[in-house]
């Protein structure tokens, strides 16, 4: 299943993955990202937590070029991406969900999974979309978020729960290497959030990089080998989750203790 | 181990909130809710468990009125509403805060929550709730003037529960009211929660954040495929071992990261 | 839509003769169109209270193009093919003549036409096609041009304002008299075009009436000069001399204008006092049967009737045969007609030799009042303010 | 170019610009606030223009009496019009569909005009049509004063109406999120008919306004359509100041582009402007902040 | 299911000849010529109606404007035939080919928009389009439209034209719906629809939404020009009213609603009900304006009752038929789990759930 298909199927190099320098983004009077600067290593699951409105969401906007920040600059694997367009990064390999769950309600789920494949040239442009291999991966990641049974209906006609994991499972169909996750957890049912964590975990071990955003502290905790913690903006720690989850200025700002 | 399910409150004393064999589905689809009986004593949290898809937010839907039942009834206050539409059912006793996103984007934080007293007259009640409300959730204060629709996330779940705080129901539907909150936030909810209990009024919450919900629960039920699974006592619920790997996710571990301590 | 009696043009030889005609009964035209259906229904009533065409009655099928350029050509495609009628009439006013003319050639019917002025009808080189009025657009206003030219010098306006429709007829005929006012050295002072359909005159009576030139030419077909008129009315402007084309001759108009048409100029084909020979029993059968003497448009249909049916009488044919169309088309080329806006000849392209008289609305009446020879009233050099 | 002729055209500007002001505002509330895009409104429009036309042909009495009747009439029509067909359609493809069902309605209208009035062109006959008074060297046409007039009061009226006022309030939270708007206990069946009434109820001012001093016929409307709907663009989807002042500017725009350009490429000043707001700020130059999402 | 839908595929295969014999019979079943020329407006409004849906169809946007891209056909074409002397088929191409790279800049300056802005930019383009017309009269012979040349000689008679431009349209229609079947079926075909459904999504998927709406916008534009240009050759006269008319374009958008635009042979199918229809209701109502209220109801009426067109409503209709989905897993977590463990630890495609078999979208 790992017929990488993005442009930059680089050896995935332990190192600097996704750096960003100064970052800033305002609105009006708010400040949502103060200065940002914030490194990710490549191959490492990375969390990013923080109080309601701490700038992550809008910190994982800014990378993905769906906003484009004020101040600062991103790079990927070297490579500048601050201006680039959301689907150029996406095409350096960086893939994203959304954190208000996001779908093609009239688009039934397996078709939501092959608007994910990314065509390498013309050719595989106007080849067919509905392409064994293709939907062969579909199902596979389908059932792997526990949604296989569904790939009929329309996404709209989905519970919530079961919309974020399509949405996931999307993202993933896309095969990137780093992957930018928004609360994937959120309104997903216990028993599946260990099976996404597992999920998680073994394509990490396949070499894929890992940035969530994510509440659910027990997941944090026992899934991530690397936790930034963002407050008013900026990342004020960072470090493994054994440090940062005694760090007083976390306790004081995130857990409220 | 299915057991049958009129066990879900102890006791005679009347119910809040009664759903009676309920048998609902979307339109020409299949049923998803195939006869499904819940209720709510008073001063009581009834807490919904399940896996995605099995009927939680139906459940709700349902007992406020969005979704008319093809079966059973729904009483409230012991009035049968089985009929009623959703904007009547605020009169009836009975709020609804919705689960995913429902802030009124394209309006000011204050606009949403003035908003959630639309039905009251008594200006001097509103102005106290909203002083309240701000005490609860600063960012409802911080951001009065901003439209709701460029809050974060979690911050728009804060402002929706703000706005069903503004009246004060005999009956609440909580659908998970603590996605996306960070843990001060979540704790504030489900103080919350509690408060409503101690003020004698009937919660039916539905919580992925399962053991959370049921440590603050008198009552569980857990749902799947549409009907009730298992109900009872919630401590007892939590308990159990196979419900948790089945429902609750992996083994009950306690360590002191748990969004549960604070 | 295969109602109808289907299939081609030939027709029982002892049953009516049918007339195919389209008409802009609605839309832009529809004032002037509904004159010329007046027209042609006149005479071909009284064509069949005299003992009809060949012996055979004369019967009229009349569709609405609205205006519509491509339904005028659909029409005139159904009357021919689907209808299968013997003859056809011309709509009404150059820019629908010219699609349909197109389609009458193809099916090589003869085309005379009541309203197709403006000098495009004639450079499409069609051969089938003849225009039954005087004088074609640009013509229409020479007896005027003639007056104001021997007026004395100093008397004579020194500064003109044209606006026209952007519609070949309107145009030829401000342009016609433009040229003419040029050449004697009367200043253009303002000059527009409006596209059909303006509604809103404001702007372009702003420009006129701040010109306050001495006279207003109004290239125009019938709503637009209404409108022109209010708008420069309501900003004070008072000309000269003002002259509208069509819009005057039209019997809707002095309700519209109300009492202030005293003295407003139009050049016309057609003035019921004429005095040619057919022309009497016209305006009495007309206005017996409308209670109001015929203007322009009414006269234009009848004269097309007149055209055609003294071909017809000549050739002694009438269906949709090639060869009758033809003999037709032929005689017309040879012969002069008379009809009751005088005898008609045609070049080659189908144009008239004739010329327009020039009305005017004396003492609320509108009465020829140019040339000298057929005037009924005198001319009003100085126009009243209105 | 005099000054006079400069002054000229700024006043029949201003004059123009009320009547497309109001418009534009009824089409904005549909339209920003409901995200139906009511391409109807414009026939509504020569509707009540022609009867208006109708009512004083018959009674002689003077066409703002009319006003009396196609107010509430129209109203009404609109409340009617949200709750039996508007309101059949999916939130989801709300926008494209109303798009096509009110161009059917705007069709329906049309030719009921042209069946019953036929496609003559109309215009009412007022003693005091030609008349007008003077303020410094400019000429005031009485009929455009009195239009200009009623635009302002009525667009006045519904600025209040929509910001100061528990109706308005209701009324922009169903459109956003119905669900939980009858959930706060908002009767959102009769807000939305409501809301549509008062677009319409402009139309009928609108109309009256617009027979006062213009030609009509049924066709007329498809010319007043796309500025309209261009001034809505500029002014921000859905602020109806912005829709107002939009309205204004771009009036006087055409009025003195008349003057160099002429009648026809003066019009082109709309969808300079149109295009000029979706290049440089999508989202509207007056008010509006969301114009992209619609 | 696999045999149903080898049956299907036969039934689509049987439909497709079909309609081809009809469309080639039809000139010799017309009984007159003027059943031939409504027969060459119908398909006129067949192949204008399928480009429209190239846009409309994928992308969602609705351009009431595209009468614009059709008139700029027609024009272009005579124009290029009359100023520049061109040999008419090679102008035809020519033109729409000018047109097509118009269609860049105006996509780009209109696609930055959605909804009902996109609608309003559209209906603007086809004002703006009259206006250029109806004053640049020098260029364009202004409100006196603009008679284009016949491309057969005068030998040929006008039913005979009528029958090549029948034939000529048919072809037309054969290549513009083979451009969108192949584009319906593509990679590019899904992230088009991806971006009908969520734009910003797809963007964040990796599908370049700008380039891609870019691209078919352009491509519409091409075969409605086309269209327009071949209309023009038959029809013989351009005026602009009637060539810039929001109305024309709003029956493309009726008649691919109607037949259904996320169908193939919608479009074909409501061109040819509307196109009917049209004639129909001027033979009853001819001088009155009813046709249009007949129009108008019919359009409302589909809105209502059908949005999703005629073909999709059948669709449903035998899909009731056939066995529904079930949106619920009939599987409680217990035995979910015994499967579970049941399987290798590491995912496997648990091949228990995978259902064989796809429901094609039309
Ligand atoms: N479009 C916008 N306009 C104005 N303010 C905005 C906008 N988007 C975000 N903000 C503000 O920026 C801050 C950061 O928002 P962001 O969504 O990044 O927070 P977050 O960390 O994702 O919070 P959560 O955990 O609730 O998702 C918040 O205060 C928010 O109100
Ligand atoms: N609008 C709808 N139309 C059709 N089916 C629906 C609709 N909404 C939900 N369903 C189906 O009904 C079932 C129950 O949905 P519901 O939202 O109640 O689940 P839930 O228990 O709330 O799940 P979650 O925890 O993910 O919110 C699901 O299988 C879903 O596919
Ligand atoms: C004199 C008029 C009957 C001529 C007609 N109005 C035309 O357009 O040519
Ligand atoms: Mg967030
Ligand atoms: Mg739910």
């Amino acid at each position: 299943m790992t017929q990488t298909q993005h442009e930059s199927s680089a050896p995935v190099s332990t190192g600097r993955s996704l750096e960003t320098n100064g970052l800033r983004k305002s609105y009006g009077g708010v400040t949502a990202l103060d200065g940002a600067s914030v490194s990710f290593q490549d191959g490492k699951v990375n969390a990013l937590i923080g109080p309601n409105g701490s700038g992550k969401t809008t910190f994982f906007n800014c990378v993905t070029g769906m906003i484009r920040a004020d101040e600062g600059t991103t790079t990927f694997r070297g490579t500048d991406i601050t201006t680039a367009s959301p689907h150029r990064i996406a095409r350096q390999g960086i893939g994203r969900s959304f954190q208000l769950c996001r779908i093609f309600p009239r688009m039934t789920v397996m078709e939501n999974m092959l608007a994910a494949v990314r065509p390498t040239s013309v050719w595989r442009m106007i080849g067919s979309a509905r392409d064994a291999g293709d939907q062969e991966r579909a199902r596979e990641l389908l059932a792997r978020v526990g949604i296989d049974h569904l790939e009929h209906a329309e996404a709209r006609d989905l519970s919530y729960g079961q919309q974020k994991l399509l949405e996931l499972a999307g993202v993933l169909m896309a095969d990137p290497d780093t992957i930018m996750l928004d609360e994937p957890a959120g309104g997903v049912n216990p028993a599946l959030i260990d099976r996404i964590a597992n999920l998680i975990r073994s394509l990490n071990a396949e070499g894929k990089t890992f940035i969530v955003v994510e509440h659910n502290m027990e997941l944090v905790m026992s899934l991530s080998d690397h936790v930034v913690v963002f407050d008013r903006g900026r990342p004020i720690c960072e470090g493994p989750p054994s440090l940062v989850q005694n760090d007083p200025r976390v306790l004081e700002a995130y857990l409220g203790i | 181990m299915a057991s049958e399910q009129h066990d879900a409150p102890q006791g005679r004393q009347e119910y809040l909130l009664e759903l009676d064999d309920v048998q609902a589905g979307y339109g020409r689809a299949a049923l998803v809710l195939r006869g499904l009986t819940v209720k709510v004593p008073p001063a009581s949290v009834v807490c919904l468990v399940g896996p995605n898809g099995a009927g939680k937010s139906t459940v709700l839907k349902v007992a406020s009125g969005m979704l008319t039942p093809r079966a059973g009834s729904v009483r409230v206050l012991g009035q049968d509403v089985t009929r009623n539409g959703p904007q009547d059912m605020l009169a009836a006793g009975l709020s609804h805060v919705l689960q995913g996103h429902s802030v009124f984007r394209e309006m000011t934080v204050g606009e949403n929550v003035m908003l959630g007293a639309y039905t009251v007259r008594d200006k001097q009640f509103i102005a106290e709730r909203v002083d309240f409300v701000k005490s609860l959730f600063p960012v409802v204060g911080d951001r009065w003037d901003a439209l709701a629709g460029a809050l974060s996330g979690g911050q728009q779940k804060q402002v929706e529960f703000a706005r069903s705080l503004m009246v004060d129901p005999k009956v609440v539907l909580l659908d998970e009211p603590s996605m996306g909150l960070d843990p001060k936030a979540t704790a504030t909810v489900f103080e919350q929660v509690v408060r409503m209990r101690d003020a004698g009024l009937a919660v039916l919450m539905v919580e992925q954040n399962a053991r959370r919900a049921l440590e603050t629960a008198d009552l569980g039920c857990v749902l799947d495929l549409g009907r009730v699974h298992i109900s009872g006592p919630a401590h007892e619920l939590l308990a159990d071992p196979q419900l948790a790997e089945l429902y609750l996710g992996g083994r009950p571990h306690n360590d002191s990261a748990k969004a549960t301590h604070v | 839509l295969s109602s109808g009696n289907a299939g081609g043009g030939e027709s029982d030889e002892d049953g009516p003769i049918q007339i195919g005609i389209s008409l802009p009964l609605t839309g832009d035209f529809s004032e002037p169109g509904k004159g010329v259906q007046r027209g042609y229904e006149a005479w071909a009533a009284y064509v069949n209270e005299n003992g009809g065409l060949l012996g055979r009655d004369v019967e009229l099928k009349i569709l609405d193009d609205q205006s519509n350029a491509d339904r005028v050509a659909s029409d005139y495609e159904k009357l021919i093919n689907q209808d299968g009628v013997d003859l056809v009439f011309g709509p009404f006013s150059t820019r629908l003549v010219v699609p349909a003319a197109q389609v009458a050639q193809d099916y090589g019917f003869l085309f005379v036409e009541p309203a197709g002025a403006a000098e495009e009808i004639f450079t499409q080189g069609f051969d089938n096609l003849f225009y039954a009025a005087p004088a074609v657009a640009q013509d229409h206003y020479d007896y005027l041009a003639d007056y104001i030219e021997q007026m004395p010098e100093d008397e004579r306006p020194k500064t003109a304002a044209y606006a026209a429709m952007d519609d070949p007829f309107a145009q030829g005929t401000a342009y016609g008299l433009k040229d003419r006012l040029e050449q004697m050295g009367v200043e253009t002072v303002v000059d527009e075009v409006y596209p059909p359909n303006t509604t809103d005159f404001s702007s372009i009576a702003n420009k006129i009436s701040d010109s306050n030139a001495d006279i207003l030419v109004g290239g125009t077909q019938y709503q637009d000069a209404v409108n022109l008129i209010v708008a420069v009315r309501q900003l004070g402007y008072q000309p000269r001399m003002a002259a509208f084309s069509t819009a005057p001759t039209n019997p809707e108009f002095p309700e519209a204008i109300g009492d202030q048409t005293e003295g407003i100029i139009s050049p016309t084909g057609y003035t019921p006092e004429a005095s040619w020979e057919t022309n009497a029993e016209f305006v009495e059968f007309y206005t017996e049967m409308h209670g109001t003497p015929p203007n322009e448009d009414e006269a234009n249909a009848w004269t097309t009737g007149q055209v055609v049916a003294a071909a017809v009488e000549a050739v002694e044919c009438a269906d949709a045969s090639p060869e009758c169309q033809q003999s037709l088309i032929d005689w017309l080329r040879e012969n002069e007609v008379q009809t009751v806006v005088g005898p008609l000849s045609w070049d080659e392209a189908g144009r008239p030799q004739g010329a327009h008289l020039i009305q005017q609305y004396v003492d609320g009446e509108i009465k020829i009042v140019l040339p000298e020879e057929a005037a009924e009233a005198d001319f009003i050099a100085e126009k009243p303010a209105w | 170019m005099s000054g006079s002729l400069i002054l000229q055209s700024v006043v029949l500007g201003v004059l123009l610009g009320g009547l497309y002001a109001l418009l534009a505002a009824g089409l904005t509330l549909y339209f920003g606030v409901m995200r139906v895009v009511m391409i109807a409104h414009s026939a509504f429009l020569i509707l009540a223009a022609y009867l208006a036309w109708y009512f004083t042909s018959q009674t002689g009495l003077d066409p703002l009496f009319s006003l009396i009747i196609t107010v509430p009439l129209f109203f009404i029509a609109g409340v009617l019009m949200q709750r039996l067909l508007i309101s059949r359609l999916r939130p989801a493809t709300l926008t494209m569909m109303s798009v096509l069902l009110t161009f059917s309605i705007a069709l329906i209208i049309e030719g009921m005009l042209g069946f019953v009035f036929t496609g003559t062109q109309r215009r009412i006959r007022l003693p005091y049509s030609g008349t007008s008074f003077e303020i410094f060297g400019a000429n005031v046409a009485v009929v455009k004063l009195i239009a200009f007039v009623l635009a302002a009061a009525s667009l006045l009226a519904l600025y209040l109406i929509m910001k100061r006022t528990r109706f308005g309030q209701a009324l922009r939270a169903t459109i956003q999120h119905p669900e939980a708007a009858r959930l706060v206990g908002v009767n959102t069946d009769r807000v939305a008919g409501y809301g549509f009434g008062l677009g319409l109820a402009t139309a009928a001012v609108g109309g009256t306004a617009l027979a006062l001093d213009s030609t009509i016929y049924p066709s007329l409307h498809w010319h007043w359509i796309g500025p309209l709907m261009a001034i809505i663009v500029v002014g921000g989807l859905g602020s109806i100041p912005g829709a107002a002042i939009a309205a204004m500017v771009l009036g006087i725009g055409q009025a003195l582009l008349q003057l160099p350009l002429g009648t026809t490429w003066a019009q082109t000043v709309f969808y300079v402007a149109l295009f000029a707001t979706l290049m440089l700020r999508p989202q509207g130059f007056i008010g509006g902040r969301l114009a992209q999402r619609f | 299911m696999t045999a149903s839908r080898t049956v299907n595929r036969g039934v689509k295969i049987a439909g497709l000849l079909a309609l081809l014999a009809l469309a080639l019979a039809f000139p010799s079943l017309a009984p007159d010529p003027f059943i031939l020329s409504v027969g060459v407006v119908i398909m006129s409004y067949a192949v204008l109606a399928t480009s429209w849906n190239f846009v409309g169809g994928f992308t969602g946007y609705i351009s009431l404007g595209h009468a614009a891209y059709s008139g700029l056909g027609g024009y272009a074409t005579a124009l290029l035939i009359l100023d520049a002397g061109l040999n008419p088929w090679v102008a035809m191409f020519l033109g729409a080919a000018v047109v097509a790279v118009l269609a860049v800049p105006i996509g780009i300056a209109s696609l930055r928009v959605r909804g009902a802005s996109f609608v309003i930019v559209s209906i603007a383009l086809v004002l703006i389009m009259l206006l250029v017309f109806q004053s640049w009269g020098s260029f364009t012979g202004g409100s006196n439209g603009l008679r284009v040349p016949r491309p057969f000689g005068p030998d040929v008679l006008r039913p005979e034209q009528h029958e090549r431009f029948f034939y000529l349209h048919v072809a037309l229609l054969a290549v513009a719906l083979f451009v969108w079947w192949a584009i319906d079926r593509s990679r590019f075909g899904i992230g088009l629809k991806a971006i009908r459904e969520d734009e910003d999504k797809a963007e964040a998927l990796g599908v370049p939404t700008f380039s891609y709406k870019l691209v078919v916008f352009v491509v519409s534009a091409f075969f409605t020009a086309l269209g327009g240009g071949l209309y023009a050759l038959w029809f013989g006269f351009l005026d602009p009213i009637f060539q810039f008319s929001i109305l024309v374009g709003s029956y493309m958008v009726l008649m691919s609603l109607l037949g259904g635009i996320r169908s193939l042979f919608g479009p074909l199918l409501g061109a040819v009900i509307v196109g009917y229809a049209l004639e129909f209701f001027k033979a009853q109502y001819g001088d009155t304006q009813f046709h249009l209220v007949a129009l108008g109801l019919l359009l409302a009426l589909v809105v209502l009752f059908m949005p999703d067109g005629i073909i999709p409503a059948v669709g449903q209709l035998f899909a009731r038929f056939r066995p529904q989905a079930a949106s619920i897993r009939e599987q409680t977590q217990a035995e979910l789990a015994a499967q579970r463990r049941g399987e290798a630890a590491e995912a496997e495609p648990d091949d228990a759930m995978a259902v064989s078999g796809e429901e094609a979208r039309r």
